[in-house]
């Protein structure tokens, strides 16, 4: 087979949309990102916005686009478009798409405060994520160490640094268009990797399920699932597990913080009267 | 009094020993006293080579033997040890080691005393030469380094060795070449010299790949259950030779390792660092450019001939880049007015010389060329010593037409220098004359089957007129004619001091004598060196001895010829150019009148001019096809360069881009093509 | 819902987000929201890895998720240093003013265009004054508030 | 397990309990006592290079304490790990002796304290054996780099140097990050051994996992190809050593690498079986683009810790020869030798190229003076005859660099080509095509060897046959001296003996993987 003939099957059939979504996410972003002016964002947004959709609805929902000799057809996978309840489902959906909104304003506004505000927001979002895995312990970790102490310490930051908030470099971007294209391209590769990896493509009217997801879903698994990993007592099993496999890893942290701590102060020591005012803020 | 093993420890031993000492010490405390330990080591090594070769001449082959060898291992250098584990499922590669091992064998053990006393009388004609330099102990300890890496070149006995030490004299040679760094001339040809020379080394790495993938080993000698790829067990039995290398491969290795002798013997078309390569000190010249280091494609190609026997091809290419050199040198030699250059180009040619004899393919010719090798260190070395007694005198200037007549104030060196260009011109019955003879025989025997050899033939011959003719040419202008020195020069004309002129008569005498001595004998020792004893070499019969009357005839009256019509030229006409030219500038029509006027132009146009035409295509095709390729072999890369440096931009969120483009193609390539 | 749309669904959102902090990575100019973007990418890291720690009822990705945030808190440390001396000798935050070093014949980076400060003054949304109106000290205007 | 665990890593310890010291006692230090402080670090490294030797790897028989301590858990007891260890060691010493003079802006205690950290950094890479591990290992080289990168000149140009460095590195971690994450995926689990289990046995959990095994491997070559410097993942290189001290140079050229290659080695060609038809091809092609490039780039630059920026990357194709080779290999057979000979080389190479790059930069230091460095070519000029023993050891370095024998260097690139070319066709399999490629890849790298001979030549060059434009201070410090007297004998000493230094890496690269008492391996379906 030629390489064209594997592009295409492997690009074009059942993969399609995913790349359609991926295109769309990517031109959002660009219309997005700060280019000088401040025109498109609104249609930015919404192309952006067709193309999480679309997303959406062919990772949670199911959807299958597939095309035979004369039409394509949409279909939906059973297996994947079973939920367990409404309520659930908008949980997570309302998680997902708070994280994914903040994540895009968060690089794409040009006032870097309101990027630092909206990253604060999609943390937010992800320890909710994090919750609603049942990793509870990372979802409080989350909010204390990104956004209690990273995020104002940069926030600090670009108090002290541009009190005025709106430098020329704020409202340029390098490379819009490739760099979103090229983000757009990884997106689209990972999650096709992922829809491959994960679902089997319905085979003639009846789409199956795949057959090791059995293994999965058995009930003796969700019980040891439930005694292990999504325990009552999970932050006690995370220290069990940090403070007996991973000590040593944990110790090596512990010398990483030091590091940081001594080259940090170091650093900062070293501001001295040979720094020159070679000024090219607006 | 010495054993065989200690003597072949000894002699590359004192050289190094000397020139680490040299090294050390030379510039704080030896200073102008340098030379000592060099010299005696020098010397030294001398003395255990001849005992050496008196040592292995006395041993007879015995029955179990091919040819004569002694091996003496010193240590394991390096290996490559294949993984322990061998299952009978795993084909066991070999391991890949290499044992410090010298040998001594007849072949050896001709070269060690010719380059250790060589290397000893350029030493002490050095005293002389070198006196004063700033770079004194400098030059003394390069030229132990340089001897030590020549004699360790002769005596290793694995291929691996043979590069390193091959690689070790290319850079003694680099050293030397460029000895007077701050001169950009100097610095540039050492440049030139290593660059051409990396050419060749790159044929002969791969060469050696070859070897090492066919015969699994690097050795010469057997080692163990390790079939030495001229051990004994191979050359006892020659058959197994065709089983091993088969089809192109048996092409390919004499043809690589042919490549690695033309960088380093300058045989076309790499012969293009050599005459560059006289902006080193003479007395390097002597050593290394003329009488050893350039020499050692021949010994490596001798010491591989069974591997050259197995494809006629390979001999029929060997001899055509031999007598083609041979005969583009001589042409080029005609219309140097430099002397060291002459000398220079002589040199190529005579290693040209050489190539064609061992191109032949049969032993005699081998021989023949190994002979030539022998005889020509001496009186070659004797040339450029004299030539460097010259510049001694003459103040570094070197250019023939500045100076003339110089046998009045340098009688020694005009003796030794006539006696050294008969040699080389091949006059009965100096050195050259019986190599040459062997030469033109071997190669005449190979014309009776007509083909090619014919050509060579005929072309042997006109490079041995061209040969005297730019010889003679040489010593006339520089020697004879009225006396004329350079007016830096003024009355400071004088002949060398006694160091330098000792070596120059002793190589005066040696190129007398050697050719006589050795006409027969050397040929007879060397036959039982192992690589050419194997009958694949020697055939059934071995090495015949027969003098040829009719080639000795006709290379005495080519050789008589050449030096008779540069006499014409260079001792008559040079008189008469000279002084028609002052009467041309006072009275006009007078020139007409004078018939040697008309006989001179004719001369010139029919036969000085074509062949200086010719003379002056071979140097522009050596110039700017040779030269150019080689440029652009350099080029490439650089333009190459040019154009991706462009992707070095400095902004950091560029680099990113990249980056993450060279992640995404894999991941898209991935997708793509589904292998693993 | 089922653990292999958890899964799934994780991981593409951890793709978005690892994709969109990327591009804030690649495009962003200021060197703080490039670092915000930067750790964007590690959360995307973090959600999958999370996922499939869950998928495969092991431990491992929640610890490897705690060495991140340790990782994470000593870079930002390092950088927030870097980033007050590099504004001290600059006087700005921008990225791009770093590239003297590059290969010695390529031309300086310099802006096709800098945008003017297009900023119009936005209209603040102001109480419809009740009483007696108060004397507005022209003095006390803050313009720095105005871009906060 | 812990305290044997402690007992194994007591030469981690000991390097960064010594790092810890020198920090604290740098606060109490009044004035400038650098050379002290290095004379310390160097103290700390000594004992704990006694400490490897505990494990000692030359003998034969020496294996057998190792294999009494069964420890299941992230370090890998191994004489791979010992012989990382070890050079990380060696070349960390060497950096620290060079360190003894740092400019008079740097905070001396600061600087070799973070510089033993990730030395400490290094040899827990070598060692870990799980993906945690091994991420904090990788971390603590490049966030000490960081700072060193910082605190070397405290100009511009270092602060440029830094930051650039930063963002790219935090970069290339994320995409790592998500290589572990894919490989972490497919087997459940973050012990290397494990997973390298799991997928011997053809049961990883994932249905069609294959495809994130790849992505994995995509990802993990891509992260860890930023710390090797391959091709196009390099950029950083020449910028950043070019701003910052030639000491930094030489610590951003080795470390990265010996951490970059020993990761690779660990969770590609041993953690991965199974995926090696795709690890080799991208290997090879890494290998092909990163020595070109490299090479012909150096030819052009006038900055010497450029030039000696791209030749570090050039290396770096060298030695992915060597990892191709193994992972060519694996696909057979796990007790094939070619694999062996593969890391085997590899790993022999980074021993050569560190100690000779360790070298050209104590040496460039030596002739510098602490806040003047060397930094054009032009500055050599004239070495040779003004500072004759610093100029020949750097002639010494450049020919080992060149692959001239009989120094290092070329044992190191013969050793690779010889294991390139002893790829064979596996018995039965229809691998003609492989032998093809790696012979292919053998030549482009004898070509490749020869453009580099040019620019290495280039700097002798410029030493020797050039008068002197500048002064040379030749103020960089004892240290640097000894550093480089210690590289130069080194050089010399593994030309001339190199056999126990190989088969040293071959027993190493052997102990990865447990004898072949049991040689069937499971193929994936």
């Amino acid at each position: 087979m030629s390489a064209a003939a594997l592009l295409a099957t492997t690009l074009i059939t059942p993969q399609w949309p995913y790349a359609l979504a991926a295109l769309l996410f990517a031109a959002g972003m660009w219309l997005l990102l700060p280019r000088g002016a401040a025109r498109g964002r609104r249609l930015g947004a919404g192309v952006c916005l067709a193309g999480l959709a679309l997303l959406t609805l062919l990772v949670h929902c199911g959807m299958v686009v597939a095309c035979g000799e004369e039409s394509c057809d949409v279909k939906w996978l059973p297996a994947l478009s079973t939920s367990l309840g409404l309520g659930e489902d908008f949980v997570f959906l309302t998680l997902a798409a708070v994280t994914v909104a903040s994540a895009i304003a968060s690089v794409t506004f040009r006032k870097p405060v309101y990027c630092a505000i909206w990253f604060a927001l999609c943390l937010m979002g992800v320890a909710g994520l994090f919750l609603y895995q049942g990793a509870q312990f990372l979802g409080v970790a989350t909010i204390v160490v990104y956004a209690g102490a990273i995020l104002v310490t940069i926030l600090f930051v670009l108090m002290l640094a541009t009190p005025e908030g709106h430098a020329y470099y704020d409202r340029l971007s390098w490379e819009a268009p490739l760099s979103s294209v090229l983000a757009g391209v990884l997106v689209g590769l990972l999650t096709i990797t992922t829809a491959s990896a994960l679902t089997t493509p319905p085979t003639g009217d009846k789409p199956a399920a795949p057959a090791w997801l059995a293994a999965k879903t058995t009930d003796a698994y969700h019980a040891e699932r439930s005694k292990n990993i999504l325990n009552d007592n999970h932050l006690a099993g995370i220290g069990r597990e940090l403070f007996s496999k991973h000590l040593i890893a944990v110790e090596v942290a512990g010398t990483l913080l030091l590091v940081a701590l001594v080259g940090a102060v170091a650093i900062a020591q070293s501001i001295g009267p040979t720094a020159s005012a070679t000024k090219r803020d607006s | 009094m010495f054993e065989t093993k200690s003597l072949m420890v000894l002699i590359p031993a004192l050289p190094l020993a000397a020139a680490i000492i040299v090294g050390l010490l030379g510039r704080r405390w030896l200073k102008e006293y340098s030379h000592v330990p060099v010299v005696l080591a020098l010397a030294g090594s001398c003395v255990f080579s001849l005992l050496l070769l008196k040592d292995i001449s006395n041993r007879e082959p015995d029955a179990k033997q091919v040819g004569v060898e002694v091996t003496h291992t010193l240590w394991t250098w390096a290996a490559i040890p294949a993984a322990g584990v061998t299952t009978p499922q795993i084909k066991a590669t070999p391991n890949f080691q290499i044992d410090i091992t010298l040998r001594a064998d007849p072949l050896t053990c001709m070269m060690l005393p010719m380059v250790t006393f060589i290397a000893t009388l350029v030493a002490i004609y050095a005293m002389g030469y070198m006196h004063g330099d700033p770079g004194y102990w400098r030059f003394y300890a390069y030229v132990g380094l340089f001897v030590f890496s020549m004699t360790m070149l002769v005596s290793v006995s694995n291929f691996a060795l043979l590069y390193v030490f091959w690689e070790a004299v290319g850079v003694c040679s680099y050293l030397l070449i460029g000895f007077w760094f701050e001169k950009p001339e100097a610095a540039a040809a050492g440049k030139k010299a290593f660059l051409v020379n990396r050419v060749g080394d790159f044929g002969f790495a791969f060469g050696l790949f070859l070897i090492w993938v066919s015969f699994g080993t690097l050795n010469f000698h057997d080692a163990g259950d390790v079939q030495g790829v001229l051990g004994q067990t191979l050359l006892a039995n020659p058959a197994r030779y065709a089983e091993i290398i088969t089809g192109s491969v048996a092409l390919a290795i004499p043809l690589l390792l042919m490549v690695g002798a033309c960088g380093k013997s300058a045989q076309f078309p790499l012969h293009v660092w050599l005459p560059d390569a006289m902006e080193g000190p003479t007395p390097v010249s002597a050593l290394i450019h003329a009488a050893t280091m350039v020499t050692a494609g021949v010994y490596m190609v001798t010491r591989c001939s069974p591997l050259f026997m197995l494809d006629p091809r390979a001999q029929l290419v060997v001899a055509c880049i031999g007598g083609f050199t041979a005969l583009l040198a001589g042409l080029i030699a005609l219309t140097q007015t430099d002397l060291k250059r002459v000398l220079a180009y002589s040199t190529v040619s005579q290693l040209g010389y050489m190539f064609l004899a061992l191109g032949t393919g049969s032993l005699a010719g081998i021989v023949a060329g190994m002979f030539h090798l022998f005889t020509h260190a001496f009186f070659k070395a004797l040339l450029f010593l004299g030539a460097g007694s010259v510049m001694h005198g003459m103040h570094h200037i070197i250019d023939m037409r500045r100076f003339s007549g110089l046998r009045r104030v340098m009688p020694w060196t005009c003796l030794t220098f006539l006696i050294g260009s008969l040699a080389l011109a091949g006059i009965v019955p100096l050195a050259g004359f019986w190599s040459k003879d062997q030469v033109l025989a071997a190669v005449h025997d190979r014309a009776h089957d007509g083909g090619p050899f014919v050509y060579l033939y005929y072309s042997a011959v006109l490079t041995a007129f061209l040969t005297a003719f730019y010889t003679a040419r040489a010593f006339f202008m520089t020697f004879m004619g009225p006396l004329v020195v350079p007016h830096e020069v003024g009355d400071h004309a004088h002949e060398s001091p006694p160091a330098m002129v000792f070596p120059l008569v002793v190589l005066a005498i040696c190129s007398i004598f050697v050719g006589i001595t050795f006409d027969h004998s050397l040929g007879d020792f060397i036959v039982r060196t192992p690589s050419l004893a194997c009958t694949l070499v020697a055939g059934e019969h071995g090495l015949e001895h027969h003098f040829h009357w009719d080639i000795a005839a006709i290379s005495t009256v080519v050789a008589v010829l050449g030096i008779a019509i540069a006499a014409y030229f260079y001792l008559g006409d040079r008189r008469q150019i000279n002084a028609l030219t002052r009467i041309m500038q006072g009275v006009r029509l007078y020139g007409l009148s004078n018939r040697k006027f008309f006989f001179d132009e004719i001369y010139h146009v029919l036969f000085v001019l074509p062949l200086k035409g010719l003379a002056a295509l071979s140097y522009l095709i050596d110039r700017w096809l040779v030269d150019g390729l080689v440029n652009l072999c350099g080029w490439i890369p650089r333009a190459v360069g040019a154009v991706l440096r462009n992707i070095q931009t400095g902004v950091v969120q560029f680099y990113a881009l990249a980056m993450v483009l060279g992640l995404a193609l894999l991941i898209g390539t991935l997708l793509v093509w589904k292998v693993g | 819902m089922l653990e292999v749309q958890l899964l799934y669904n994780y991981l593409v959102i951890g793709a978005l987000l690892f994709g969109i902090g990327l591009v804030g990575l690649l495009s962003r100019r200021n060197m703080l929201i490039m670092f915000l973007a930067a750790e964007m990418m590690l959360q995307g890291v973090s959600l999958s890895l999370v996922a499939f720690g869950r998928f495969h009822n092991d431990w491992g990705g929640t610890t490897l998720v705690i060495l991140i945030l340790t990782v994470a808190a000593c870079e930002a440390a390092i950088l927030l240093a870097l980033v007050q001396c590099l504004f001290h000798r600059t006087g700005n935050l921008d990225i791009a003013v770093w590239h003297d070093l590059r290969d010695a014949n390529q031309p300086k980076f310099i802006d096709q265009e800098v945008p003017g400060d297009d900023a119009a003054k936005p209209e603040w949304p102001t109480l419809t004054p009740a009483g007696i109106e108060p004397e507005v000290d022209a003095d006390e205007a803050l313009e720095h508030r105005i871009h906060v | 397990m812990s305290l044997d665990a402690i007992k194994i890593l007591t030469p981690e310890l000991i390097v960064i309990l010594t790092a810890t010291l020198i920090y604290v006692l740098g606060a109490f230090l009044p004035g400038r006592h650098w050379g002290r402080v290095a004379m310390l670090g160097l103290i700390g490294a000594a004992i704990a290079l006694y400490c490897t030797y505990e494990y000692r790897f030359w003998p034969e028989g020496a294996q057998a304490p190792l294999a009494s301590v069964e420890i299941k858990g992230p370090i890998a007891v191994d004489l791979f790990g010992q012989y990382i260890r070890w050079l990380a060691l060696l070349v960390g010493s060497l950096f620290v002796l060079t360190a003894q003079r740092p400019s008079s802006s740097t905070p001396a205690a600061e600087m070799v304290g973070t510089l033993l950290m990730s030395v400490a950094g290094t040899m827990l890479v070598g060692s870990a054996r799980e993906l945690g591990l091994l991420f904090l290992g990788l971390e603590l080289v490049s966030i000490p780099t960081y700072v060193v990168l910082y605190l070397a000149r405290g100009d511009r140009a270092s602060q440029e140097s830094t930051v650039k460095y930063f963002f790219l590195s935090i970069l290339s971690s994320g995409v790592l990050l998500y290589g572990f994450t894919f490989l972490y995926g497919l087997t459940g689990t973050t012990d290397l051994v494990e997973i390298r289990q799991i997928l011997l046995a053809g049961d990883d959990t994932l249905g069609a996992g294959r495809l994130f095994g790849r992505l994995a491997l995509v990802l993990i070559f891509a992260g860890l190809g930023f710390r090797i410097t391959a091709v196009p993942f390099h950029f950083y290189a020449p910028d950043v050593f070019q701003g910052t001290s030639n000491l930094n140079a030489g610590l951003l050229s080795v470390l990265p690498k010996i951490v970059g290659f020993t990761a690779l080695v660990r969770l590609i060609a041993i953690a991965m079986p199974g995926y090696e038809v795709l690890a080799w091809r991208v290997a090879i092609v890494l290998a092909v683009l990163t020595m070109t490039l490299g090479n012909v780039l150096a030819l052009w630059q006038d900055n010497v810790r450029r030039m000696l920026a791209y030749s570090s990357i050039a290396h770096a194709g060298y030695m992915l020869i060597g990892l191709a080779v193994g992972l060519a290999a694996n696909m057979e057979d796990v007790s094939s030798v070619a694999l062996f000979q593969g890391i085997g080389s590899t790993i022999f190479y980074l021993v050569v190229y560190g100690v000779s790059t360790a070298g050209v930069f104590a040496a460039l230091t030596a002739l510098g003076e602490p806040d003047k460095q060397v930094d054009l070519l032009d500055d050599l000029a004239g070495a040779g005859k003004t500072h004759p023993f610093v100029a020949g050891c750097i002639a010494v370095f450049m020919f080992s660099l060149a692959g001239l024998p009989p120094l290092a260097g070329f044992w190191g690139k013969l050793s690779l080509f010889f294991s390139a070319l002893g790829v064979d066709a596996p018995t039965g399999g229809d691998t003609s095509d492989l032998r093809k490629w790696f012979l292919a890849l053998a030549i482009v790298a004898a070509l490749n060897a020869a453009i580099a001979a040019a620019y290495y030549l280039r700097i002798v060059g410029v030493m020797y046959f050039r008068s002197p434009l500048t002064t040379l201070a030749g103020e960089g410090g004892r240290g640097a001296r000894v550093a480089l007297t210690a590289s130069v004998v080194l050089v010399v000493l593994m030309g001339l003996a190199p056999g126990r230094l190989q088969s040293g890496a071959n027993k190493a690269a052997q102990s990865l993987l447990p004898a072949p008492a049991t040689p069937q391996v499971a193929k994936l379906p």
